[in-house]
């Protein structure tokens, strides 16, 4: 029987399965999922990245670039770590191995602190989802706010604020849709008018002309830009502001962005207005659930590697869980990958 | 698992590391020297690079790669191809692009 | 053993014989697909629909029935014989890849054609109508009729202005015997737009602005409904299309509409950019 | 490989287990596999009341609810509201894809199988095993709670589509239900995944010696192409619940855009966050979805080509052919997602690449259907219940793919998308397919699991009753859908305005009747089930005189499943080998003179 068999098939059937052992092998088939986890979590933030008609620059969000590229240095060192600590488990060095163990689990706890870090700020600074303030009216109110309560701890009427001046008008007359009256007109007019001496604007005198000189005021202005080949300059956005006003014609929404991105970032700049960040919330959603992910994947690993040092102090730590150092090391590794894309992604492209 | 235990080869890992913070380096700073533009470029690549070597040394892909590969590759083809496929739909958008959305606001 | 062959044969027999009869009933009874008015798109549409029937039935038939020989021919449980030792034919399987191959093939891009016309190419003509959908209602804006000109006016599908345009609910009129354009899009949850006696369908999503094209050969009242669920009310968002007879007729009903509106004297023209927004939003807060 | 036979050597295999150990949180893959198999079962009712709950409102838009009606909706004067009938087709598409179907496939059957056909021990993982059965629950819990939630569950379809689904607002589903909807699906994709790993893991590493890949039987085969379906796919569908989950939560705006008059406000329900895109958790739902159905049809494809070979004692008709296109179908399936897209507002270009994969994908189905039909070809029928359950997911299969030509092709997609014909299109191929496969395999395995066999008379009844009402039934939705019924109505009154409106109801009320009459044939099955287990016909542990390693253990396989680690020799289709002298072959028997090996052609 034997003699056939070997006439059949050449040879008695081997064991069949992979020179790998089923833990490291299946590691790899998790992390295959995690690779797909994480296109698919990436491919989406590209996909809204680049598919939005505006993304807040990193700076805008309150991103340091010096924490993140710290944080990579961190995750890089604690990867170094664990393929010594391999290495020193390979070659029989346990003591040395848990003390590489120990400082991976360390690093990793280093790249926490600076997540919470990071995240204290934005929520600080309100950059949570759900709480970054997009439209310009609610900007303003609260800008009117801000300025009201500075006014009444200096004791003064806010009316005597420039700043507050220029919002609430901004406020009134075009976002909403409030009746300018002749004589407010007028005075407006003339502030303009002083804010600009060189610019050579003619006088007025009655508060029903504004609209109509101011509507031509800024067609001739507009046609010196297109000369100069810019679009907008403070002179025009001011003029602009007003001839809307005048014609009771409320800002539409791209250009209350426009008008309020020049009063607090030109005109006001030292008074500190709140800032406008749109799509700031998606941002925002996109940055806590990406790098909140990414957290969520260091502390599973540090999990294993406090696993790894009870081993330890229970003395049960040799060369025969390397395959658990391994895999911790490979999955550990993976995370650190992940994190060599999130961070240009976010801190630098984004 | 002593059979696949054989030697496994440690290479340099701290001629890795050094290579790994040079190119945290050059990203970083290509932010700084760099057009937007090219530094894009730079910082993909370098990731790129910077993969490339983790997985390489540190995850011992240099040695098993004719273990795993069969896992890995299909893996990156599928992932690749549906941030791909995602990319003519949700980004380039015809019907997106019809609409005034605000442009930056910052670009006047 | 040999009736309950026959009996197992007979009644996998009934698939096809019902699967062809009843389509043919319902055939026989103008039951099976709504009449077709349109005659530019929708009648490409159904051209290719025939097709794939045809193609899918015979394989249908053919599939069907084999499977039935194939029980039928089979071996009688207590005949001595033992059944076919065979693994497999290398050319049958090489045959039927090759074959079906080639019909896939040639379904798949006899129809390019077809699907670039309906939903790739955009008609150049300026738009008709702007449907906004919403939880359960279809706004249908359409441009007021300008005297000075003699025809509508420019219909600004992103922001229509209140001004330039008029609204009608859950009621879409089209001039007959023309391609028409609509931009459709949803102010709260995905509907779909969908007419199905003029063969079209397209999704009405928030944030995204979509062109339809479509024609109607007859004039006439037809349904059109919302097919993507939209939330409990989804099957009460029913409106219909009115086809005018001409375009003359349309341009006429339009004139109609904006005489009996009265269309308010148009803003000055400051910032040409500028449209009022309805209301003021404070979102966010 | 020896070394991972020893790997976990350590176990228990004398001693007694406490029945908690044994029968709750056991490690066994068998009882694994039969707690995911009763599962499944129990919520296969729960699913199917629900569809009768919608074939009556289908019918009888206005009458009262029999039974339940006046309990259920007494404001309504026990008629079904508008919100329970979209709850209601949530619910039953949910629970039938991600609790019975998937459960049934991939993890009731798996479990049980891929051990004993690749002869092992148990599962590589076994603990991680347990896990993923556990895991399940959680799942459930959110399911059934979701019914109890003041609000009402989930009511924006299986697909959860936002905006819909994650404006809390929006609707009365859209609330606490949808967001136990979205954590009952996290947790069915964690078990999954336990699942999946350890699949491949098992079946990588663990076969039997002389087990080589193509002497795996089909249905370990489709098993693991599941596996790798579901390692690569189910990420994606995690992204898009979380994500998801987020935006429900209501902080979050992955998937609420900005009106492009840059308002937030979406029709009067204030958002905190907007600016997202609605497309992309379509694409990435999709992505996973599509091969979904996938994973849930290839393992009944596989265990089809198992049942029909044995049962009709001849070798599986081109067995490499059958491999290559589940794997033609894997590989492309990945590819084909945008066909649910077609008139979504995806850039319709795209839509034409999506259109040409998805018609390619018909081509290894069809290697398949060919495969099956002469496979049957000169074969000699034992006209078991099991077979004819078999044959029976091979004809309509047939019907629910050609169906998918119809929307496969963009523009005739254009008409019938969302239509009753998709309804038609989907249950053909999962339930008239899918359901009847895995009663087939029920039938089949029972011996197996329970040393006893089922019934064959009753077994026959429960076939006739079940073949022909749900044939008439789900057929007539095809032109009920071609007519332009929508999906998702939940009065179909309206329709009769249109010509064929009357046509429509009568189609719809043969349709009800019919699911109704076999809803009633069900009683049958579930009878048989549990008589046969208790006073079935005691039988020996190869009943069907099959070749495949599963037959070769005991019936039921106790823990540990093979006295002695199965050696293999051949392929497992040698049915009717003219040199041996009974018409099996089992892949354990040692080579026999005149023998050759053979795979395929
Ligand atoms: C098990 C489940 C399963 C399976 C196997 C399939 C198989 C296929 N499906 Fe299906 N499908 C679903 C489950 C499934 N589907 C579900 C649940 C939905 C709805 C989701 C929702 O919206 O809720 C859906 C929806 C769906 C759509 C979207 C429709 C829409 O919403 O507009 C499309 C479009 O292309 C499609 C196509 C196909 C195709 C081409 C196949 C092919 O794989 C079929 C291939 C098989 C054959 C073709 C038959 C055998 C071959 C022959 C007999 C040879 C000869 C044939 C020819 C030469 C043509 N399906
Ligand atoms: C696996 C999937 C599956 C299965 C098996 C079924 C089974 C059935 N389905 Fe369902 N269905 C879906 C998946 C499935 N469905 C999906 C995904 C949708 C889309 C949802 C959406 O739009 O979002 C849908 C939608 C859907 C609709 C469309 C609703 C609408 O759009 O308005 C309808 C209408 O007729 C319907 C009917 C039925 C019927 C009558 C059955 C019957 O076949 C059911 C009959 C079963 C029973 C009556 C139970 C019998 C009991 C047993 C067999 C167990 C016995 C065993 C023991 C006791 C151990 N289904
Ligand atoms: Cu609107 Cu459905
Ligand atoms: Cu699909």
């Amino acid at each position: 029987m034997a003699a056939l068999e070997h006439a059949l098939h050449g040879e008695e059937p081997r064991a069949m399965g992979l020179p790998l052992p089923n833990s490291k092998l299946a590691m790899w088939l998790f992390l295959a999922t995690e690779i797909m986890f994480f296109s698919g979590l990436i491919g989406a933030y590209i996909v809204q990245r680049f598919g939005a008609p505006h993304w807040p620059r990193p700076e805008e969000m309150h991103l340091v670039v010096a924490l993140g590229a710290f944080n990579t240095f961190v995750l890089i060192c604690s990867s170094v770590t664990v393929v010594l600590a391999l290495k020193a488990l390979h070659e029989e060095k346990t003591q040395q191995a848990a003390m590489f163990l120990l400082a991976t689990f360390l690093l990793g706890g280093v790249f926490m602190v600076v997540k919470a870090i990071e995240y204290t700020d934005k929520w600080r600074h309100h950059l949570l989802p759900g709480q970054v303030i997009e439209s310009v009216p609610a900007l303003v109110q609260e800008a009117l706010a801000e300025r009201r309560q500075v006014a009444q701890q200096q004791k003064k009427k806010p009316e005597e604020d420039a700043v507050f001046v220029a919002l609430d008008r901004f406020y009134r007359y075009n976002i909403g849709n409030a009746r300018l009256q002749p004589a407010q007109a007028l005075k407006w007019y003339n502030d303009v008018r002083n804010a600009f001496p060189q610019a050579g604007l003619p006088d007025i005198t009655r508060g029903e002309e504004v609209a109509e000189t101011v509507g031509r005021l800024v067609q001739t202005r507009r046609a010196e830009l297109k000369e100069k080949r810019t679009a907008h300059d403070p002179l025009l956005e001011e003029l602009e502001a007003l001839s809307l006003a005048a014609h009771g014609i409320p800002m539409s929404r791209r250009q209350q962005a426009v008008h309020y991105h020049y009063l607090s970032e030109q005109k006001y700049r030292e008074a500190h207005l709140p800032e406008l960040r749109l799509y700031g919330n998606t941002w925002s959603s996109f940055y806590f659930t990406l790098t909140g992910i990414h957290a969520l994947h260091v502390l599973g690993g540090m999990v294993i590697f406090a696993v790894l040092l009870v081993f330890y102090l229970l003395g049960r730590l040799g060369p025969d869980k390397a395959i658990w150092v391994e895999n911790a090391g490979l999955y550990w590794h993976f995370v650190d990958i992940v994190w060599i894309f999130l961070f240009p992604l976010l801190y630098l492209i984004g | 698992m002593t059979a696949t235990h054989e030697t496994h080869a440690h290479p340099n890992y701290l001629a890795v590391f050094a290579a790994l913070v040079v190119l945290t380096g050059i990203s970083v700073s290509s932010e700084y020297f760099l057009g937007a533009g090219a530094a894009h470029v730079v910082n993909v690549l370098v990731a790129v690079c910077k993969a490339v070597l983790v997985a390489m040394f540190f995850m011992h892909l240099k040695y098993d790669w004719f273990k795993v590969y069969f896992m890995v590759v299909p893996t990156l083809i599928v992932g690749i191809v549906l941030v791909l496929t995602l990319m003519p739909d949700a980004t380039f958008s015809q019907y997106r692009n019809l609409l005034g959305v605000p442009p930056p606001i910052v670009a006047d | 053993m040999r009736l309950q062959k026959l009996l197992w044969t007979l009644l996998f027999l009934s698939v096809p014989i019902f699967g062809v009869v009843s389509f043919w009933v319902c055939d026989r009874y103008q039951a099976l697909w709504p009449a077709n008015v349109s005659e530019i798109y929708g009648r490409k549409i159904d051209h290719l629909f025939d097709v794939i029937m045809w193609i899918t039935g015979i394989f249908f038939v053919g599939t069907e029935l084999l499977l039935v020989y194939a029980m039928f021919t089979s071996k009688d449980q207590d005949s001595q014989e033992k059944a076919d030792f065979v693994h497999g034919n290398r050319t049958m399987e090489i045959g039927w890849t090759l074959m079906a191959a080639a019909i896939l093939i040639f379904v798949a891009f006899y129809q390019i054609p077809t699907w670039t016309e309906v939903k790739v190419q955009k008609p150049k003509k300026p738009a008709d109508a702007h449907i906004t959908a919403s939880m359960w209602m279809w706004q249908v804006r359409y441009p007021l009729w300008d005297e000075k000109a003699q025809a509508p006016r420019k219909l600004d599908v992103v922001q229509p202005a209140l001004s330039e345009t008029f609204e009608l609910v859950n009621e879409l009129h089209i001039p007959a015997k023309e391609t028409v354009l609509i931009y459709v899009t949803s102010r709260d949850v995905i509907h779909s737009f969908y007419v199905p006696k003029m063969r079209v369908k397209q999704d009405a999503v928030p944030g995204l602005l979509i062109p339809v094209w479509f024609d109607a050969a007859r004039p006439g009242n037809y349904e059109f409904y919302c097919a993507e669920l939209c939330g409990p009310g989804h099957y009460m968002m029913r409106a219909r299309v009115v086809v005018h007879e001409s375009r003359k007729e349309y341009e006429q009903w339009l004139r109609e509409q904006t005489e009996r509106l009265r269309a308010p004297t148009p803003p000055p023209q400051v910032a040409a950019s500028s449209t009022p927004t309805e209301s003021l939003s404070l979102a966010g807060k | 490989m020896q070394a991972t036979n020893t790997e976990h050597h350590e176990g228990h295999h004398g001693h007694e287990l406490s029945f908690i150990r044994r029968y709750i949180f056991s490690t066994d893959h068998k009882i694994i596999g039969l707690q995911f198999f009763f599962t499944a079962w129990v919520m296969m009712i729960v699913g199917g009341l629900l569809a009768l709950l919608i074939r009556w409102q289908l019918a009888y838009p206005d009458a009262e609810v029999p039974l339940i009606g006046r309990w259920l909706w007494p404001h309504n004067a026990g008629k079904m509201t508008p919100e329970a009938y979209v709850s209601a087709v949530t619910m039953h598409g949910s629970i039938m894809i991600f609790a019975v179907v998937i459960p049934m496939t991939t993890a009731a059957f798996g479990n049980y199988l891929i051990p004993l056909q690749i002869g092992f021990r148990d599962m590589a993982f076994p603990t991680l095993n347990m896990l993923s059965y556990w895991f399940i629950w959680p799942a459930l819990a959110c399911f059934i709670a979701s019914f109890f939630s003041a609000s009402g569950p989930a009511g924006s379809g299986w697909t959860a589509y936002p905006t819909l689904s994650v404006i809390q607002q929006a609707a009365p589903g859209s609330g606490t239900g949808q967001t136990l909807w979205y954590l009952g699906l996290l947790f069915v994709g964690v078990s999954s995944m336990m699942g999946s790993v350890n699949y491949l893991t098992t079946i990588i590493n663990c076969r039997a010696p002389g087990m080589t890949f193509f002497r795996l039987p089909m249905t370990t085969w489709s098993l693991f192409v599941t596996a790798i379906l579901q390692a690569f796919a189910l990420p994606v569908l995690t992204v898009a619940l979380i994500l998801g989950l987020l935006d429900n939560l209501g902080f979050t705006s992955f998937f609420v855009p900005q009106n492009f008059d840059g308002n937030w406000i979406v029709n009067n329900f204030a958002r905190r966050s907007a600016g997202g895109q609605p497309l992309l958790f379509q694409h990435l739902f999709w992505f996973y979805s599509h091969p979904a159905v996938y994973i849930m049809v290839l393992p009944t494809m596989g265990m089809a080509s198992d049942i029909i070979a044995t049962h009709v004692r001849k070798p599986l008709f081109g067995y490499k052919p059958m491999v290559y296109s589940i794997l033609g179908i894997a590989g492309l399936g990945f590819i084909v997602w945008g066909h649910h897209m077609f008139v979504s507002g995806m850039n319709p270009t795209l839509g034409t690449a999506f259109m040409v994969a998805t018609i390619m994908i018909a081509l290894p189905s069809s290697v398949k259907v060919f495969n099956w039909i002469f496979t049957l070809w000169g074969s000699k029928p034992d006209w078991s219940t099991a077979l004819l359950f078999a044959l029976a997911f091979v004809a309509f299969f047939i019907i629910g793919g050609l169906s998918g030509i119809f929307m496969a092709s963009t523009p005739t997609d254009i008409h019938i998308h969302d239509t009753y014909f998709i309804v038609a299109h989907f249950h053909f191929v999962i339930m008239l397919g899918g359901m009847f496969a895995i009663f087939a395999a029920t039938y089949h395995w029972f011996p197996k699991m329970f040393g006893r066999k089922m019934n064959e008379t009753l077994g026959k009844l429960h076939f006739v009753f079940s073949f022909i009402p749900i044939f008439i039934g789900f057929y007539l939705m095809h032109q009920v859908g071609l007519l332009g019924q929508p999906r998702r109505y939940a009065d179909i009154r309206p329709m009769l305005d249109t010509e064929a409106g009357y046509a429509i109801i009568l189609m719809n009320k043969i349709s009800t009747h019919s699911i109704f009459v076999f809803a009633a044939a069900q009683v049958i099955f579930a009878f048989n089930l549990f008589y046969s287990m208790f006073f079935g016909e005691k039988v020996d542990r190869n009943p069907w005189r099959s070749n495949s390693l599963e037959w070769e253990a005991p019936s039921p396989p106790p823990h540990g499943n093979f006295e002695r680690t199965p050696v293999v020799y051949r392929g497992p289709y040698e049915y009717s080998h003219p040199a041996a002298e009974q018409d099996y072959l089992p892949q354990t028997h040692p080579p026999i003179p005149g023998e050759e090996e053979h795979t395929g052609h």
